[in-house]
């Protein structure tokens, strides 16, 4: 149970050395985090880290006496995860300022990418605590990087006070596992406890800290206000990066329970997934706002996710990676056609504001609409298949209660979705949108990738649908 | 007699309506002319051919079929287009050939310069190549197809001068009220195909001849349902209202289409069934006292009009009545016979009353003409023929038909019907006087008269012949079978003949001695006392006005039927669709809309609501996993 | 045909229109833009002519079959097939998709690219549909429809487009989702029962679900199908997306997809579920003869021309499903061609209908009247639409209607008296419909100079007029191709009646196994 | 003095600095009610330690502190900023962003 010295096994943390190296260059190395060369280090050290996930794969290197377990789910995910830093890197060269300080930018970035690295692949409740205060430290400042903005400093003290209880709570529910099974080792939940009679109490307050962090309901209400107030680009990573890393941890936890807290963690499960279903479309409706629109979209995705939560045993862990990888790139592309749409710009587009962009900006336009009918889960697109999947594992486990609500979910999901698209190719005129820029930018290019990704995961999602069966085959099997 | 031929029929009109409607534009008038009539004459050719070889074999091969493709199949129930000419189909198709090319002949001149020309020759044709089509068909839905069609010629026709909306209004009101009784036909052949797995005449009759006992109420119900077409087509109370507005069209078709021909198809339909009608009397009770309530009361009606053309229109339903008693007494060649001969003095009296209407310059009221015999004589002369054949004076061809009309009756329901029955010819006798005002008195119109034209006058003047000798087929008297009715050689049901000939003799004389006393005392009336006769109207103008609505049928049709049904499809768009169905709809979208307005209400921006939600929610699933887990 | 084992047809004709939508995207000018939908569209519909020559009618199963597999991981493949029942759907959408590009030739004039895009999408959906033997091909290409039909009404509709647009879009899929989640409880159950876990149709429709699944499954089935055709209390979003939509997209609608909800039916309903079916046949044959009468009401006060013609889609559809759920096989075959026949009817009705607002710029049959002397031509060819429609022998119309009549008056009188109705009611509305537009005079102030039909129109309604005869005249053509899917497909339901309680299945729909007795070339490829 | 009475008395702690920061209104306050929570989760490890004899709890109470000190120093500089844009801590006065 001690860790060893001979057990460190760095090898296991690679990704994280490379992005730890980057940031610190972007931090200390006069030259390298200021002005313009801040990117490219940046966009480096991530693509290096990127490089070293295959390197990895299909060994489950274990490092830390067990701390630490780098399997294919971990990898899977930091590939995500990496790939997000990228897209927001992206939009970041767009959306910040050129005279800031950027280094620090890019550094807070990668470190909250080391420390989500650190959260999906820990064994050890200790380790995913301090993955997550890594990460939800660096989002604290993010949100609030450009200061003169006072939407962005409101949406950063939010943030970091609400964060900051749900991350007391998440504690106490580690203190609780401690001291219900004398270890806060993963794999504790299955041994038999010496006093069993906590281990709901801390299952439940574990996944209220995780919750916060995929804005299930009831601990979603910061989501929409913060996205709001972050600057676009962080707004683009904080909708999709946290999430993959909260979903990856409640999946081993799920995993790993047995017994009375196994059965609180799926009650848990099933409450937030209908009430995120509920909350989250309906308070769409009415929302004037792209960006919090999609912060309600957002809550109500990751309520679908969680459906595959409860149903671990019936292919369930391959259906929320599905659903992670297909959810990365349509709420990724979203939020980066957001933010190719409102660069530079303080106040907050409208979906009005959108009218026309079909004729001044067809190619956005489309990749726009092409996003929004993935999110409604209508073929063509990844998010049909992403649904569907979810939608057979959760009935296949028996919640096909869950899978009613779901289904009547994306019925209402429609309208807020698709009057999106309509009001972009239906209407004409809309005011709010300044000259977009000309010829392909990095964000476009990445844009486009997305698109071209989240139809071809509606096309031909066979072999995307393998990697994710193969991320936890553990889950899969076990159960 | 080379069945291959059959089809030499019906192409013709087929083929002159494709010309007309499709290239009508491009053709010169008299071609669209000559194309029409030949449509028509080229197959009365044939069919006269056809009749010299039929009079001539023996009568058990007197049937010429062929069968051209099967149309319809389910199972081993088909429906095959197959064409049937038997001594019941030739006669009809001569009368409507026959009559029929009179008519266009007619309406060549009728319908010189009017815009919509062509049509007219197209819809005419189309309409002889459906009544064709309904006439020789092998079976019901065949038939049915022709049925529909000449309906549809007629409401075409109907509202031909489509400008007039009350020309349009009687043609979709013919339209719907044949639709009802079209109603009863599809059932009754849907019944039928269930019962029988057949619609072919002939398999029909033989199932009629051989079926058990127990299927006789089958039988009867299937042959009560399609006796409803009947009652549409054939104008039969209730369901004659359509026929004195469809005077709304053009004059030769109320000759061709609601005198001579497509009205007495359902005279015609019974009789093709008539092995069936054999073995069920209650139906032809039914018919019969239908038929006699309908004769009695239209032609109380025709005596109320004061259109010329509508007295003709009920005189018409009326006839149609005794065509149907005849019917329902078992005596079916006795129903084609008046059918026959109504057929040429009711297309006479139509072509004629054309005439006169075109010389008056379209005047159509009774009350302003008269004296128009020295104007007109030749059409006044045969007029009056018309008239006097359809009063049943001898020797003309009514009154051959009638008075064994009368006589069947009273052989088969008794002395009560024949008295009803007389009082209906008698009646007959009246309006037909009442007619005798249009030519004798004083003249009563302005203006100089428009003298019809020699195309105007032929063909009535050769239907007037026709009305003088075409009482031959009901030679020799006072016996069962005559020429027609051997030709024809139906089975009659038996009839327990217990008078002997000599009643029949003497009811005769006594008939053919009270009709023309009846017709001559009202022409005397009408024409030499006419003043007295308006005064008398005009002092009871409610019983003259409905007499002259017919009772008032149409307002109550209006009150029981059109009105509820517009007032149902009302309340069913406004109220059940539009607030109750779609409102549901709506009210689902705004109450998810009002929830979720709601929501976003939830979402103050304030710190402290948030953190409450967060560890209420923390609260409330602790309590929530502790209480499954049994620790509360 | 030799040459097609070669080439697999069904792929090339779902694939082509979307080959089509590129080149559309890559044309340039308005003309090109046209030019490339046209030609797409014709020569998908030359190509969905080629199946009726090769088709063989008499064998059971399905024809020109294609299978590879697409996502195993899920059971799901790429499964093409056709049979008597889809055979005639397919030539129906590629004709009339040739009229709706031609209809919306001078009509449609802005964002003319994104237009016939759609519009080549939606047609490849529509193809889609109707081949896939894979249930999550079906629903693919089911809700893929969708979006192509939300943009077609809400972009280029009338006045109230969008409400229109979301209205039918919403309500198709409040429809679809539980299909959806039926598709799924299937596989499920052939996983339990059958030990592979598949979508494939043709595997479904040799197992026999279980009884005490049946009710449920075909609630969930039968909602979504109702949504589509529409039948009775599912109606409401057709007259609004009707209205609205521009005149080529009603023709889809009213030709196309509304069969899409009777095909669904016949495709899962009946042979997947038997016993649910003969349980619940009351229910959906009452639902039916509402729809008859109510729908012929409701049409029958509307003032707009295109609400009338929408709500008699209504009345139509209702006797179909009488007619499909009577369980014999007249109301079977005649429900399969009354698709056709009402496709062609009522699609034609819409572009003439179109051609009327075209010129006159309303549709309020207030302020219309006395066209027929304007326009003889457009009203000739109103009035065989009219004719068809409401069922004259001769005409297409009849020949469904009869066939469907007869159905239902075998399953029970009661059924088919009511369902005659239609004879009456459809007279009614029609012919008052024919008045108000063409006949009496024009009540909508002075009429300027109103041009008769244009060449282009005729083109695209001779070959409507033509089929409506040709149908009318000689149906075998049609009858003798679905008969073996007819019989078939009331087999199913009718056996189970026979003997509910057996073991035996061997009567149940399973086209495979009649195939195997087959000795013809088989023309499948695996 | 029971293992229990140790946990009560931290869980009583956690429950106060939960309602303080639902009751209180400023910024920096609400800081404060975070340490006392993160304090309390630090009592119940201690008393958990205590009673399983293990060493991780207390090694896991350092731990937690440091990462207190870093969230204090992030969340005064957040706080700090707040002021200077706002004028204010009251958070029931900072509510821009809603709805």
């Amino acid at each position: 149970m001690a860790p060893i010295f001979q057990d460190v096994n760095l090898y296991c943390l690679l990704p994280e050395l490379v992005l730890l190296t980057g940031a610190v260059v972007l931090l200390f190395v006069r030259g390298a985090g200021r002005g313009s060369a801040a990117l490219p280090v940046a966009a480096t050290t991530v693509i290096v880290a990127l490089a070293a996930v295959p390197l990895l794969w299909g060994e489950r290197a274990v490092g830390f006496g067990g701390m630490i377990v780098k399997d294919n789910g971990a990898l899977l995910a930091q590939a995500l995860l990496l790939i997000t830093a990228l897209v927001s890197f992206a939009a970041a060269a767009d959306a910040l300022p050129e005279r800031k300080n950027n280094g620090e930018y890019y550094s807070l970035l990668l470190f909250s990418l080391v420390g989500m690295g650190i959260m999906t692949a820990a064994g050890d409740l200790l380790v995913i605590f301090l993955g997550m205060e890594i990460l939800a430290l660096s989002l604290y400042v993010l949100v609030g990087f450009l200061k003169v903005v006072r939407a962005g400093m409101e949406g950063a003290v939010k943030y970091f006070l609400l964060g900051s209880v749900a991350s007391a709570v998440f504690l106490l529910g580690l203190a609780l596992t401690y001291g219900a099974t004398g270890s806060t080792q993963l794999v504790a939940f299955t041994a038999p406890a010496t006093m069993p009679a906590l281990l709901p109490a801390a299952a439940v307050l574990l996944v209220v800290g995780l919750g916060f962090k995929i804005a299930a309901p009831p601990f979603h209400m910061w989501a929409p206000d913060v996205y709001e107030g972050a600057p676009i680009s962080v707004a683009t990573y904080i909708s999709v990066a946290p999430k993959i890393a909260a979903f990856v941890v409640l999946l081993r936890l799920a995993g790993e329970s047995a017994g009375p807290g196994r059965e609180a963690l799926t009650g848990a499960f099933v409450f937030m997934s209908v009430a995120g279903m509920a909350v989250g479309n309906l308070a769409a409706l009415r929302q004037t706002s792209l960006v919090r629109m999609l912060a309600y979209s957002g809550i109500a995705q990751a309520a679908y996710i969680l459906i595959g939560l409860p149903a671990l045993s019936a292919g369930g862990a391959a259906a929320v990676s599905f659903y992670l990888l297909v959810y990365m790139f349509m709420n990724l592309g979203a939020f980066a056609s957001l933010a190719h749409l409102s660069r530079r710009r303080t106040g907050t587009l409208r979906i009005d504001d959108l009218a026309g962009l079909a004729s001044r900006a067809p190619g956005h336009a489309f990749a726009l609409a092409v996003f929004m009918i993935a999110l409604t889960g209508i073929p063509p697109t990844g998010g049909f298949f992403a649904k569907f999947y979810v939608f057979k594992a959760g009935i296949q486990a028996g919640y096909l209660g869950v899978v009613l609500v779901a289904v009547v979910a994306t019925v209402v999901s429609c309208f807020y979705y698709l009057r999106v698209v309509m009001v972009m190719y239906g209407e004409e005129g809309g005011a709010g949108l300044r000259g977009l820029p000309a010829g392909v930018t990095m964000l476009g290019a990445a844009i486009g990738v997305m698109v071209v990704m989240t139809i071809l995961t509606g096309i031909l999602p066979e072999r995307f649908l393998q990697a994710a069966s193969a991320a936890f085959p553990l889950l899969a099997a076990g159960m | 007699m080379n069945p291959d031929c059959l089809w030499l029929l019906l192409a013709p009109p087929a083929l002159g309506f494709l010309v007309n409607g499709l290239m009508g534009r491009r053709l010169p008038a008299s071609i669209t002319a000559a194309v029409a009539l030949a449509a028509v004459g080229l197959p009365l050719a044939v069919a006269l051919g056809f009749l010299l070889e039929m009079t001539a074999a023996p009568p058990e091969a007197r049937v010429v079929a062929t069968s051209l493709y099967t149309w319809l199949s389910d199972g081993d129930f088909q429906v095959r287009v197959g064409l049937l000419l038997d001594p019941l189909a030739m006669v009809m198709s001569l009368v409507v050939l026959g009559i029929g090319f009179l008519i266009h002949i007619y309406s060549v001149g009728y319908m010189e310069g009017d815009v919509g020309y062509r049509r007219f020759f197209a819809y005419m044709n189309l309409f002889v190549f459906f009544m064709l089509l309904l006439v020789l068909a092998d079976n019901l839905v065949l038939t049915f197809c022709g049925w529909e069609g000449v309906g549809l010629c007629s409401y075409l026709l109907i509202g031909f001068w489509h400008e007039r909306k009350s020309a349009c209004d009687a043609g979709r009101k013919a339209f719907i009220v044949n639709r009802v009784g079209d109603f009863g036909f599809i059932l009754g052949i849907l019944l039928t195909i269930t019962a029988f797995q057949t619609v072919d005449y002939g398999e029909l009759a033989e199932i009629a001849a051989t079926a058990p006992g127990d299927a006789s109420p089958i039988i009867a119900l299937m042959v009560l349902l399609i006796f409803m077409g009947a009652m549409g087509k054939s104008a039969q109370f209730p369901l004659h209202v359509w026929l004195p507005d469809a005077m709304e069209g053009p004059t030769p078709v109320s000759a061709l289409i609601h005198g001579a021909t497509m009205v007495n198809a359902g005279v015609y339909l019974m009789c093709r069934l008539s092995p069936l009608l054999n073995r069920c009397p209650e139906v032809l009770l039914v018919i019969a006292v239908l038929g006699l309530v309908t004769a009695l009361y239209a032609a109380l009606a025709a005596l109320g009009q004061r259109d010329l053309k509508r007295i003709l229109a009920y005189s018409t339903i009326s006839q149609i009545g005794f065509m149907f008693v005849a019917v329902g007494s078992g005596m079916y060649a006795l129903g084609i016979f008046h059918l026959v001969t109504h057929g040429i003095f009711k297309g006479l009296l139509f072509l004629a009353a054309g005439a006169v209407i075109h010389t008056l310059g379209g005047e159509q009221d009774l009350g302003r003409m008269g004296g128009l015999f020295r104007e007109i004589p030749a059409v006044a002369v045969a007029f009056l023929a018309g008239l006097l054949a359809l009063a049943g004076v001898f020797p003309l061809a009514g009154f051959f038909s009638k008075d064994a009309i009368l006589w069947g009756g009273f052989q088969r329901f008794g002395a009560s019907f024949w008295i009803v029955s007389l009082s209906g010819a008698l009646l007959t006798a009246l309006y037909c006087g009442k007619l005798f005002g249009v030519f004798f008195g004083p003249r009563r119109d302005e203006g100089p008269p428009h003298r019809p034209g020699a195309l105007l006058i032929w063909p009535p003047a050769v239907l007037a012949l026709g009305a003088l000798i075409a009482g031959v087929l009901g030679l020799p008297m006072f016996a069962q079978d005559t020429l027609l009715s051997r030709f024809l050689g139906f089975a009659s049901p038996a009839v327990a003949s217990g008078q002997g000939h000599e009643l029949e003799v003497i009811m005769t004389v006594f008939q053919g001695m009270v009709i023309p006393a009846f017709l001559a005392a009202s022409a005397y009336l009408f024409v030499r006392r006419r003043r007295r006769m308006e005064e008398l109207e005009r002092a009871f103008p409610r019983a003259a006005a409905f007499l002259a609505d017919g009772f008032g049928l149409d307002k109550l049709n209006a009150l029981l039927l059109a009105t509820p049904l517009r007032g149902a499809a009302r309340f069913s768009a406004r109220i059940i669709d539009n607030r109750i169905i779609d409102g549901a709809v709506n009210g689902v979208g705004w109450a998810a809309m009002r929830a979720g307005r709601l929501l976003a209400l939830l979402q103050t921006g304030e710190l402290r609501h948030y953190a409450l939600s967060i560890l209420a929610g923390a609260v409330a699933l602790l309590g929530a996993a502790l209480y499954a887990a049994g620790i509360f | 045909m030799p040459f097609m084992d070669q080439i697999p047809l069904l792929t090339v004709i779902v694939v082509l229109p979307l080959a089509g939508a590129l080149a559309v995207l890559a044309a340039k000018g308005p003309r090109g833009v046209q030019g490339a939908a046209l030609g797409t569209t014709l020569a998908v519909f030359v190509l969905t002519l080629l199946p009726l020559w090769s088709f063989q009618p008499e064998r059971a199963g399905f024809q020109l079959v294609e299978r590879v597999p697409w996502i195993p991981s899920l059971g799901i493949s790429y499964h093409l097939g056709l049979d008597g029942l889809s055979l005639f759907l397919l030539p129906l959408t590629g004709f009339l998709s040739v009229a709706a590009v031609l209809v919306s030739w001078r009509r449609v004039q802005e964002k003319i690219k994104a237009y016939y895009v759609s519009f080549l999408v939606l047609e490849t959906g529509m193809l889609g549909v109707f081949v896939s033997l894979d249930a999550v091909l079906f629903y693919f290409f089911w809700e893929a429809m969708l979006i192509p039909m939300f943009f077609i009404i809400g972009i280029w509709g009338g006045a109230n487009r969008r409400y229109a647009a979301f209205k039918f879009i919403i309500y198709t899929m409040a429809g679809s989702v539980f299909l959806l989640i039926g598709l799924l409880l299937m596989a499920f159950l052939h996983l339990r029962l059958g030990g592979v876990f598949t979508f494939d149709m043709v595997s479904w429709f040799g197992f026999h679900v279980p009884l005490q699944w049946q009710y449920g499954l075909f609630v969930l089935f039968f909602v979504a199908f109702a949504v589509k055709a529409p039948v009775f209390p599912f109606h409401t979003w057709l007259p609004d997306a009707h209205v609205e939509a521009p005149t080529a997209g009603s023709v889809i609608l009213a030709g196309v997809l509304l069969k899409m909800g009777i095909y669904g039916i016949l495709r899962f309903c009946l042979p997947l579920l038997p016993e649910a079916t003969v349980f619940f046949t009351p229910v959906v044959m009452a639902l039916g003869v509402i729809g008859i009468v109510y729908g012929a009401l409701v049409a029958y006060a509307q003032d707009d021309l295109k609400k009338l013609v929408a709500y008699s889609s209504v009345s139509h559809m209702g006797l179909i499903v009488v007619g499909v759920m009577a369980g014999n096989l007249a109301g079977m075959k005649g429900g399969i061609i009354q698709m056709v026949n009402h496709g062609l009817s009522t699609g034609a009705l819409f572009i003439l209908v179109g051609a009327v607002y075209d010129r006159l710029q309303t549709r309020e049959m207030g302020r219309l009247g006395g066209l027929a002397g304007r326009t003889p031509v457009l009203a000739a060819f109103f009035m065989i639409m009219t004719l068809s429609s409401l069922g004259l022998p001769g005409l297409n119309g009849f020949v469904g209607e009869f066939l469907l009549l007869l159905g239902a008056f075998r399953h029970s009188w009661w059924i088919g008296v009511p369902a005659a109705a239609t004879l009456i009611l459809g007279a009614v509305y029609m012919l008052w419909m024919m008045q108000r537009v063409f006949f009496a005079t024009y009540r909508g102030g002075r009429l300027g100079a109103v041009a008769d039909l244009s060449r282009r129109e005729r083109l695209v309604m001779i070959p409507l007029t033509l089929l409506v005869f040709g149908i009318g005249l000689y149906p075998s053509f049609l009858t003798d191709r679905i008969d073996t899917v007819s019989r078939l497909l009331t087999a199913a339901p009718a056996a189970r009646v026979m003997a509910p309680m057996t073991a035996d299945h061997s009567l149940a729909y399973h086209p495979d196994r009649l195939e195997e007795t087959n000795d013809g070339t088989d023309f499948s490829r695996r | 003095m029971t293992l229990y009475h140790f946990l009560g008395l931290g869980l009583l702690l956690f429950a106060i600095g939960a309602a303080g920061f639902v009751i209180r209104n400023n910024a920096v306050v609400l800081l404060l009610c975070i340490e006392i929570m993160l304090n309390a989760v630090n009592l119940i490890l201690a008393s958990f330690a205590r009673y399983l004899y293990g060493a991780e709890g207390q090694i896991f109470i350092f731990i937690i502190m440091t990462v207190a000190a870093a969230e204090a120093a992030v969340g005064l500089g957040i706080v700090i900023a707040l002021h200077r844009g706002h004028g204010t801590l009251a958070m029931n006065r900072i509510k821009d962003l809603k709805g």
